[in-house]
């Protein structure tokens, strides 16, 4: 394989995580979150710090990554989540943009803008499979457990959730606590692969992308999320060489989707052996129509 | 004035409408009775245009009746949806005028506006509420009191008993009769079936899309089996 | 020092908040934020930028093509892709998703069929600065504040006082019931459309004058969305205030603290209101009743 | 017998509006209460109050002797108060089993590391909720239903989903706003035997709203009148129907029949 | 590896914004190869050999960057990249050009990391043809001292980009050297368009001189607004300042300030260049279009030294550059480092044209 092909599919992983963070809290909370990167941008430079200044196993590295996101998610939650729609929503875009300006701010520890070099390549093509095979478990057995089942009910109808005993406040700190923990996770693997990092790879439209991807791979579709995070990724790659159309086609694609295709690639639901079987069963069904009428 | 023929409806594969012919005349009161899910507001919703037919004809004074739901106004229909749908943000006063959205008549507007008033003292004590906040009963005077400021030529209303107070129930039947003889012809849904009757000159039944059976109410009303088969003793 | 920093962020805020009506216009009507507001903007001021200088049309007349033409186009955006998800009864996210769309397909059909390159207006208003004693006040300054306040309150009255802003409002609240009761929603959803892109076609002019034209320079729409934020989505005043208050702030703390915290004294500001006021300073939050 | 509910002095002002104006009532464990009024007289909002949704001007709220006045509206949930509502509230892009599924969320008591585990317990647990589900909607007459959406079921049947939803949670007592709404005579009756049943099968205590004074005058043991938010009237069905002021505030002339 | 040393042409790539905020970077500085690639082509060629230009969009942002190389190197075979004119990007390739063993040389990148890494240790694959923050801030500290006798500065910064704040940073240290004073440095954001709350702070101090390390397009809007200010004070800039475009943006505003940079299109060697870019283009240069040709003779010069094409050859040709003469001035190539060693330029706006000042080293 071509490191040029690696290093897309190390991408494309990398992306899955971020975005089934994004997926847990928008597509099945509908908490719409602009600030996504932050908590990746959080990730990346913890990691890379307990990596270089102290030292730290990889692991412990990701994990520590992990666990400062999970805090300020927690810290973050508890101040916001209790807004409703577009009004947390910008919340999360100003903490993903004040993580940025931080970062530039905080130049003695994290090299501001000049961005955070010398991280060694940790992040292998074998890790980052691993990654996103236990990032996909975890993200479908907690949703199709009685957690999930309460975030699709607070998506749906807080009041009446709130009325059958589900804690509203306790299952979205949940959820977003759950998607920090991804984006964080997602910028570790992020910061060992790249080997640099700078705020602007975290800014605001980083985290766009990330919901972005979420919609047009349907709300409540994790498969779909999977699907839409590789189309999105694979897409700018293949229209690499046609450089300066590149972001107009992306543009053009994004605005497509979304109007021809109701409710996503996916809608509400997971591409799973049954829907292949229905598939390929209305396909048959159609070619036995055609048949009829000729 | 209203006449529709053989009219067919689906959701998607499920097909509501199956066939269904009623006619209203000018200055009558017709009931539309049935069951739960028979069909009933989805025939309403297609003659106010909020929803496409698959097939049939409607025509309103030998008119084919306009696409787009606006123009149904303008030509005189109103329709009183079912579930209230009055306009959370705006107030008891406002939603009322956007009832009169087409009309120009200041003075006549103004008059019609005491004259719901009188008709709902408690809308007048909550003008200045906003429309979400009041009691579902409330909501519901105020769906059919928007209704009636557009002074319509005919009224189509969607179950407008659903979660009032008999007291109220009474007068409301009381009000459609008054303005009924005022010249306004009225197409009532209803789940009260007597109640309906008891205003309506002619009725339809309707069961899972089909009408049924039709007569007049005198007719209807002595039909004790079919009452009991289709509405309930 | 301290009346300078007001007048200049007075100056930044009345900007913002020629964006941010048109913005807040059109919120108040789809329930979406729409991040093309700020792209629209863009196109308007090379519109007028093209009058003016490729064109050589006088000023007033490139400045009317530039509001109509962005006009149109917000028309077109509305037709092309809202309308569509609209029918679709998606949710209202899918329209702001489109917007983010058609924002970077606006950018780049720019960057690719007009290059992206920074341009300037030829000098059609004087840039130069009045002084009041120490204090100095930009004639295009007190030119654009001057046009923000009428049209500002123009709207106003359009909004609470006129039958077309019931409709809006009525429309806004439940488009089928709207309809319903005799309103020709997709006649007003343009005309709202026309509205905030002739407000965007504004203000895409004023920035042209004022700095340079180039593909990004839409992105000052997020300090619109901010601003609706503050002072209340949908609410067109509270969105004016907002936009107001965040000028100020943001020249204050540049000004007596440092621009790199910038940012974070607006969010955690920000924060603090939309803790004591949920749906910010103007927007009336009709609560869920059971 | 026990005392169920006790609601003490109870006072709820919305700016000038005194929607409820020190109302007190007691239900006894086991009866169905009524509560009807005119439009507006303020019974939603003492449901609302009940289940936390409100925070109460004044006064109390006693649930099996316990305080909930000021319980948030999970916690008046999980102490065993189940309700419907007025204006339907379903999960509805979700299936109907699913909307049950959800309610029942608190007997399935593993938690989050069983559950991504996937350890023995989660699966038992989750084995068993689905059994308790599906037979609940076997009583409800839902069963054939269950795999639809919510939001596509006719009124009716979103009706009883509702009530299916509360009883998931396995409540004390119920709380029902209009069942019977939309519904015909026929849709009536039944819905009242079916109550009944409901009733004696998972050992409620219910305490109903209706304007449909059949349903009401046949169901409940007790019934209290409310009007502007005070209390007008207390008593049997027999003792209301017949008191002059409830038939001049609420029912009119109308002569109800039992 | 010998990617294609038995191939017939050579394939030079080039990562650059193409689309994007900075395209007009990106953009010029692939036309500027494509041109020259013509030229060399029309003269036969580099070691009998045609030359082509592999452009690929790297938007300016690491991760692009990092893709377009990998894609350059693993598909296209390219046996050098040249690129990027952002520091970011090329902090974020050079681990990788050292990987993969393709010489990456930067264009205006200016941050010392581009070819040296954290601790020191030189990226041997790694090279530039700009020249690096520390250096330029201090020619223009010293400058400004010495030059223009200045006791005092303030200074404007990007806080949001990494060439501003380097610039900042070596200035104010080598100022201060001089014995200068630095009064003020104040932070802004690029995109901001309005600086005036930070220039009002700058105002009232009046400093002798004002360090304005921007990309000419805001160099253009502080300039402007400065003015309107009542700043009077003499402004100074990097490379950043280099474009025709800022002196119809801010002509009068800028009279008598000074930039540095390297020798560009204010040098009339560059003329006949500019003019055949307008020619086939349309449209004037960026300055980012002469590192495209500088940086491809440069290849070329280091191939015909090599004698043979192959990317470990043109690495070790290229580190061994003594005075190879672009149109930016000579190149020697300084081993430890792979920086450039080259005077730097200084221009003064005067009536609305730039105007050669002279050359300088601190
Ligand atoms: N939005 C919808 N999507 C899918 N099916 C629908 C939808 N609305 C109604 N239906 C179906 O169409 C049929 C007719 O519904 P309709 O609402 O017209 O009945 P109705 O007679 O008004 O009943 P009700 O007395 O309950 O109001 C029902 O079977 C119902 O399930
Ligand atoms: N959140 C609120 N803010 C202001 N007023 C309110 C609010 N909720 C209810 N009200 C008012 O309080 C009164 C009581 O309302 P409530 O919904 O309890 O009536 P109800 O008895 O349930 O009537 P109905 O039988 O019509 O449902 C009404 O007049 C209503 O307008
Ligand atoms: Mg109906
Ligand atoms: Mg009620």
């Amino acid at each position: 394989m071509s490191g040029y092909v690696e290093g897309v599919i190390i991408l494309i992983g990398i992306n899955i995580i971020a975005v089934l963070g994004v997926s847990i809290l928008t597509g099945f909370t509908r908490l719409f979150s602009f600030g996504n990167a932050g908590f990746m941008a959080i990730g990346a430079y913890t990691s890379a710090i307990l990596t270089t200044k102290f030292n730290m196993p990889f692991i412990i590295s990701l994990l520590g990554g992990m666990f400062v996101a999970a805090l300020i998610s927690l810290a973050l939650g508890k101040l916001t989540l209790g807004l409703k729609g577009d009004y947390f929503l910008i919340t999360t875009l100003g903490f993903g943009e004040c993580t940025r300006v931080l970062i530039e701010f905080l130049d003695p520890i994290t090299g501001g803008a000049r961005g955070y070099a010398g991280i060694p390549q940790k992040t292998t093509l074998f890790i980052v499979l691993i990654s996103v095979v236990l990032a996909i478990t975890v993200a479908r057995n907690l949703l199709n457990s009685k957690y999930g089942r309460n975030l699709k009910a607070i998506r749906e109808q807080e009041i009446a959730a709130d009325a059958v005993g589900i804690d509203t406040a306790r299952f979205k700190q949940l959820s977003f606590t759950v998607s920090a923990v991804y984006a964080g996770w997602a910028g570790a693997l992020f910061a060992h692969y790249y080997m640099f990092i700078t705020p602007v790879m975290f800014n605001l439209d980083k985290s766009s992308e990330l919901t972005i991807t979420v919609v047009i791979g349907g709300l409540g579709s994790l498969t779909g999320s999977i699907i839409a995070t590789t189309v999105l990724t694979l897409l700018p790659e293949v229209l690499r060489s046609v450089a300066n159309y590149r972001m107009l086609f992306y543009g053009i694609a994004v605005v497509l989707i979304i109007t021809l295709r109701p409710n996503g690639l996916m809608g509400y639901k997971e591409l799973s052996a049954s829907w292949i079987k229905n598939l390929l069963l209305q396909i048959r069904r159609m070619f036995r129509c055609r048949k009829e009428v000729a | 004035m209203l006449k529709i023929d053989n009219l067919h409806a689906a959701y998607g594969g499920i097909k509501a409408l199956r066939g269904v012919s009623i006619e209203v005349k000018p200055g009558e009161c017709v009931a539309v009775l049935g069951a739960n899910g028979a069909g009933k507001s989805t025939l309403l919703k297609i003659i106010s245009a909020i929803m496409k037919p698959v097939s049939g004809s409607i025509t309103f004074y030998d008119r084919k009746i306009p696409s787009f739901p606006y123009q149904v106004v303008q030509s005189g229909i109103v329709h009183v949806p079912e579930g209230r749908q009055i306009f959370p943000n705006l107030t008891v006063y406002e939603n009322l005028m956007v009832g009169a959205f087409l009309r120009n008549d200041k003075n006549g507007i103004n008059r019609d506006l005491e004259w719901v008033y009188t008709l709902f003292p408690r809308l007048k004590e909550r003008q200045h509420q906003y429309g979400g906040l009041l009691s579902g009963g409330e909501q519901q005077m105020l769906a059919i009191s928007r209704g009636l400021m557009a002074h319509p030529k005919l009224l189509l209303l969607d179950e407008p008993s659903l979660g009032l107070a008999p007291i109220i129930v009474n007068q409301i039947f009381e009000i459609l009769k008054e303005i009924n003889k005022s010249g306004t012809a009225i197409l009532i849904v209803e789940q009260n079936a007597y109640k309906a009757l008891s205003v309506a000159d002619r009725g339809y039944i309707m069961s899972t899309g089909v009408i049924e059976k039709s007569g007049t109410s005198k007719e209807l009303l002595s039909d004790e089996k079919l009452l009991k088969a289709y509405l309930g003793d | 020092m301290f009346i300078q920093q007001l007048v200049n962020g007075v100056s930044i805020g009345g900007i913002y908040a020629l964006m941010a009506t048109g913005y807040a216009l059109i919120y108040s009507l789809l329930g979406f934020s729409n991040w093309a507001h700020g792209d629209v903007a863009m196109l308007g001021a090379y519109i007028g930028f093209l009058c003016v200088a490729t064109v050589r049309m006088p000023f007033w007349l490139s400045a009317l093509t530039a509001l109509l033409g962005a006009g149109v186009i917000s028309i077109l955006n509305e037709r092309l892709a809202y309308r569509r998800i609209r029918r679709n009864n998606a949710p209202t996210m899918f329209l702001m998703i489109a917007a983010m769309g058609l924002s970077v397909t606006f950018q780049n059909m720019v960057i690719v069929f007009l290059g992206p390159k920074f341009r300037t207006y030829p000098p059609v208003i004087p840039v130069k600065a009045i002084s009041l004693g120490s204090i100095k006040i930009g004639v295009l300054d007190i030119f654009s504040m001057a046009f923000v306040i009428i049209a500002m309150s123009l709207l106003e009255l359009l909004i609470t006082k006129t039958k077309f802003g019931l409709a809006i409002r009525a429309a806004s609240s439940n488009m089928i019931t709207a309809s319903l009761m005799g309103i020709n929603i997709d006649f007003y959803i343009t005309l709202v459309f026309l509205l905030a892109g002739s407000f965007a076609g504004a203000g895409g002019v004023l920035l042209g004058l004022k700095y340079t034209v180039y593909p990004q320079m839409g992105n000052v729409s997020l300090k619109a969305f901010i601003a609706s934020v503050f002072g209340g989505l949908g609410s067109v005043r509270g969105a004016i205030v907002g936009a107001f208050i965040i000028g100020i702030m943001e020249v204050f703390v540049s000004g007596f603290i440092t621009s790199g915290l910038r940012d974070l004294f607006t969010f955690g500001l920000l924060i603090a209101i939309l803790l004591i006021k949920p749906s910010g300073l103007f927007g009336i939050d009709i609560q869920d009743k059971a | 017998m026990k005392e169920i509910l006790k609601i003490d002095n109870l006072t709820k002002k919305f700016g000038g509006v005194c929607a409820i104006d020190n109302f007190s009532v007691t239900l006894e464990e086991g009866t169905v209460h009524g509560l009807i009024g005119p439009n507006g007289a303020g019974k939603t909002t003492i449901f609302n109050t009940i289940t936390g949704i409100y925070k109460p001007t004044s006064g109390i709220i006693e649930f099996m002797g316990k305080d909930i006045t000021n319980k948030k509206p999970y916690q008046v949930a999980q102490e065993g108060i189940g309700r419907t509502f007025q204006n339907i509230r379903l999960f509805s892009q979700l299936s109907v089993l699913e909307n049950v599924f959800i309610a029942g969320h608190l007997d399935a008591d593993y938690d989050l590391f069983a559950a991504i585990l996937r350890l023995s317990k989660f699966g038992k647990k989750e084995k068993y909720l689905r059994e308790n589900c599906i037979e609940l909607l076997k009583i409800l007459g839902l069963y054939d239903r269950m795999n639809e959406k919510a939001g596509s079921l006719p009124y009716g049947h979103q009706r009883k989903l509702e009530i299916a939803r509360a009883l998931a949670l396995r409540p004390k007592l119920l709380l029902l706003d209009e069942p019977a709404a939309g519904m015909n005579r026929d849709e009536s009756k039944e819905l009242v035997e079916f109550i009944n049943e409901l009733k004696e099968k998972f050992k409620l205590t219910i305490l109903m709203v209706e304007h449909h004074m059949d349903v009401v005058m046949s169901i409940c043991r007790r019934i209290t009148v409310l009007n502007f938010g005070k209390t007008i009237a207390e008593g049997t069905p027999k003792e209301i129907q017949t008191n002059k002021l409830v038939r001049e505030a609420y029912l009119g002339g109308e002569d109800v029949a039992c | 590896g010998s990617n294609q040393a038995k191939e017939d042409v050579i394939k030079i790539g080039y990562v650059g914004a193409l689309s994007g905020d900075t395209a007009v970077w990106g953009q010029a500085g692939l036309n500027g190869m494509k041109l020259t690639a013509k030229e060399i082509n029309e003269k036969g060629g580099i070691l009998g050999k045609k030359v082509e230009v592999i452009g690929l969009d790297g938007r300016g942002n690491p991760v692009d960057s990092v893709n377009a190389f990998n894609k350059l190197v693993d598909e296209e075979k390219v046996i050098a990249v040249i690129g990027t004119n952002f520091s970011s990007c090329n902090i974020a390739m050079a681990p990788i050009a050292d990987q993969k063993k393709i010489p990456l040389i930067g264009t205006a990148c200016s941050n010392p990391k581009v070819t040296v890494d954290e601790n020191g240790k030189l990226h041997p694959y790694s090279f530039r043809i700009g020249f690096i923050d520390p250096f330029q801030g201090k020619v223009l500290a010293t400058f400004a001292t010495k030059e223009l006798k200045a006791k005092t500065a303030a200074i404007i910064t990007d806080i949001g980009s990494d060439y501003s704040t380097g610039l900042t940073e070596f200035f104010i240290k080598q100022f201060e050297q001089n014995g200068g004073k630095v009064l003020i440095k104040v932070d802004a954001h690029s995109g901001d368009n309005d600086f005036r709350a930070q220039l009002s702070k700058i105002a009232p101090l009046n400093p002798d001189v004002v360090l304005v390390p921007w990309i000419y397009k805001d160099v253009a809007l502080i300039a402007n607004q400065a003015r309107e200010l009542g700043i009077k004070a003499t402004l100074l800039g990097g490379d950043g300042w280099d474009s025709k475009e800022l002196l119809s943006m801010a002509g009068p505003a800028l009279e008598g300030c000074y930039y540095t940079s390297q020798p560009s299109f204010a040098n009339p060697a560059t003329k006949p260049y500019a003019e055949a870019y307008k020619k086939e283009f349309g449209i004037n240069p960026e300055t980012e279009a002469l590192f495209g040709h500088d940086g491809l003779y440069w290849i070329k010069d280091a191939l015909e030294r090599a004698g043979k094409v192959d990317p470990t050859a043109l690495k070790d040709a290229l580190e061994n550059t003594k005075d190879f003469k672009g149109l930016m001035g000579s190149i020697t190539v300084d081993p430890a480092t792979h920086n450039p060693t080259k005077p730097c330029s200084v221009y003064q706006i005067k009536s609305s044209q730039f105007e050669y000042v002279g050359d300088f080293t601190p």
